[in-house]
């Protein structure tokens, strides 16, 4: 785990044609400075996972605006203000893969655990099941669904400690601890950086196992 | 209440006096059904409604799929966090006794089955329980699912709330959806404008009626209709 | 959630034939009223989950004496007092299913978390998988686990609000808060009962959703 | 170092001055060779004894399955805390910068290949990295596992550290596993008494002999060796 000087450092190294696993749900959770870095890095051809397909024009929709996204997974690109996408997608530009919110977070947590696939009861007999495998388990339909890993996460805590163990604020833990389970690099923004020790062991919860590089970016206001 | 035939149909509630309803009416009446104690999410929009009609003193607890159960009101000034939000990405407040949890332990509660209730909309409701809510299947409609397709599938009762007929006086309660399916057979009750429907075995059941009687809903809908 | 009075109230119920999952590793979160109160209450013919098979004549191992269990499902049996289970495996009075220890958990895990089954790469390849169904994900041969649900959970927390939220301590978290979402019924041990608002909800491990009963139960010393 | 061949064997260390090794000298180079920083699993029974021999320094951070990083050595005296105990049941400490998680969690973490190195004890070691360490085969023998499949499937590089020979003489690193299997492929260093073994690719070299050399290794071992 390194403690990194910015934004730019914590994505050096991501390669053409990545997956890269982004937090956040709104802006709860958003690491927006990772994302920005991203996009000035010029990588390109990748495969973004997030619960959305970003809002206005920053952040996510910036990165897909800027043309580096190929292909995204999400359970809810449709959005007021989700019009980057909807044009990308309705011209062609970009692949959308919608799964379930749950059978999403689920199989990021997977891509974490080295569970390879798993049978789940959400969208049996859906048109999201479309061409999966079904099988019935104790009288109940169930869809089979893989793993996601990512070669990259991006991600926002609240506080890191100098071995990248980490806490959230609120709803803004959202996907952030499953992300940083399955990616072969995992970068967190955090509003600070504490001493080791300084966390209570029993409060962690993203172990810093799961963290390569931290960032301090400080939330406005 | 009227009955249509030899059917013995006591218990159906007919307020010929009242309605329909309005979407604050309609979730006050959703509350009242919620029973005390219960482990609840309300869906986005209109659903949410409902938790300004929950009694303060019904141990009922909120439940937000982006990770929390103790959810309290939305928040006003001062209270506004951005790191506390709901499914609809609305700052809101916690209670006392709240806990924080991840997406993936969040979706975990939800299809393992231990909320109690949720509330959504719907495109269509059908008569097996079948539930359309989440697209319209326009072809060039951009799919978006979210949580629904696992509220629907985990939650132990799943209530709809929603006006009894489209915009263009389409019946919403079906026999058979024709949108696409958000969960299968998984519907118990629809709270609508004009009347109150229980969902068991394939059968709808008219428990209440707000300014229109079980006869009338009868010739307006497709659906066979049993009143109790 | 209800504080209930003693620990045969917070097992009263269970019936002949159930599922319990119980918790604890060694001493570490075990519940040991709650195990004997079951005793107690004279039910017979149970499935027992747990990690062990008892040690010495007290807890688990009580209750095999007994004659209340028929069949335990285990990752480790055998240990240096285990001789209770021994015993009873030998002279075929208990039926014994072994599963590694992760995938006990995950199976646990499943149970609570609507998972109808999962691929493992754990036991792959080995005699623990010898008739179950494999599959090949990514190259990796796999195993294909279902869920374990209990009718019951018994298990022991360090601390519970009046809502059920449970905080554990150090090591006797273990299985606690997998086997608590798996239950129908979850009666937990706790140390002491706080008043609601007392628990941080940034801190809490087990939401009382999950928490049927509870009871307080002082550990002595 | 001895070459028996024409290949050219350079780098293996022959130790003709000191060995066999006992267990502590064993865990002595088996904390010599993790790397600085790894996240590191010891199994129960001997490989706990590696601990006393890793530096502080290093970064190396422990895990015990039964759910925490950054366990710190066996508790004495006033330190002993039942609530806080490594997988063998032992009352062990805290470290700063520790974390606790439940069982599922921290069998995640290994399943999913995020800890560096574990040390196991073994029955058997073969050739292809097969590894025999939980089940001795006998009719009447009561099954337990544990986590060492877990282990032995998920960590990144699993070492095994074991006397060469069992009891009876026979040899413990073999060209096939006749015990049951933990793991399959999966062992990629053995620490023993008399040398260090690297396995991949199906072969094996030695890296360093203690009190032995390649040559008589040859002798005594059914399984071909390389030196390097």
């Amino acid at each position: 785990m390194r403690v990194v000087a910015d934004p730019d450092e914590a994505v050096a190294g991501v390669q053409d044609g990545a997956t890269v696993l982004i937090g956040g749900f709104g802006p709860a959770g958003q690491p927006v400075a990772l994302i920005d870095a991203l996009r000035r890095s010029g990588v390109s051809q990748l495969t973004v996972v997030n619960n959305n397909a970003g809002n206005g024009e920053t952040g996510l929709a910036a990165l897909m605006a800027g043309g580096h996204v190929k292909r995204i997974i999400c359970s809810f690109p449709r959005q007021s203000d989700s019009y980057v996408f909807d044009g990308l997608y309705r011209s062609g530009a970009i692949d959308l893969e919608v799964v379930p919110q749950g059978n999403l977070a689920e199989r990021i947590r997977a891509g974490g655990a080295g569970i390879g696939g798993f049978f789940t009861p959400t969208g049996a007999g859906t048109m999201l099941a479309e061409g999966k495998e079904t099988r019935t388990i104790d009288g109940r339909d169930h869809v089979l669904e893989y793993a996601i890993s990512g070669d990259l996460a991006l991600v926002k805590a609240f506080r890191a400690d100098r071995m990248g163990n980490l806490v959230y604020r609120k709803t803004a833990r959202n996907f952030g601890p499953v992300m940083a389970t399955a990616a072969t690099v995992t970068a967190v923004q955090v509003d600070e950086v504490v001493e080791v020790g300084a966390l209570d062991p029993e409060v962690v919860v993203t172990p810093g196992i799961y963290v390569d590089r931290v960032v301090v970016v400080r939330t406005p206001g | 209440m009227t009955s249509s035939g030899g059917a013995t149909e006591v218990g159906t509630i007919e307020h010929l006096d009242r309605g329909p309803l309005d979407r604050h009416e309609m979730a006050r009446i959703v509350a009242r059904d919620i029973p005390a104690g219960s482990y609840v999410n309300l869906g986005i929009g209109q659903p949410t409604l409902v938790s300004d009609h929950l009694d303060p003193d019904s141990g009922v607890v909120l439940h937000t799929e982006n990770g929390m159960l103790g959810m309290g009101p939305v928040a006003v000034g001062e209270e506004i966090d951005l790191d506390l939000t709901n499914a609809g990405k609305i700052p809101v407040t916690e209670l006392p006794g709240a806990s924080y949890f991840h997406h993936a332990d969040s979706f975990a509660m939800m299809r393992g089955g231990h909320l109690d209730v949720c509330v959504l909309g719907a495109f269509q409701v059908a008569v097996n329980g079948d539930l359309a809510n989440w697209h319209t299947g326009t072809p060039d409609a951009i799919p978006a699912v979210g949580g629904a397709m696992d509220l629907a599938t985990g939650v132990r009762d799943v209530y709809v709330m929603m006006t009894l007929f489209a915009k263009d006086g389409t019946a919403k309660l079906v026999t058979r959806c024709t949108y696409p399916l958000t969960g299968l057979g998984c519907v118990s009750r629809v709270f609508t404008d004009h009347a109150v429907f229980l969902i068991a075995d394939g059968q709808v059941t008219v428990s209440e009626t707000f300014g229109i009687s079980v006869e009338e809903l009868r010739s307006r809908l497709a659906v066979p209709l049993l009143a109790r």
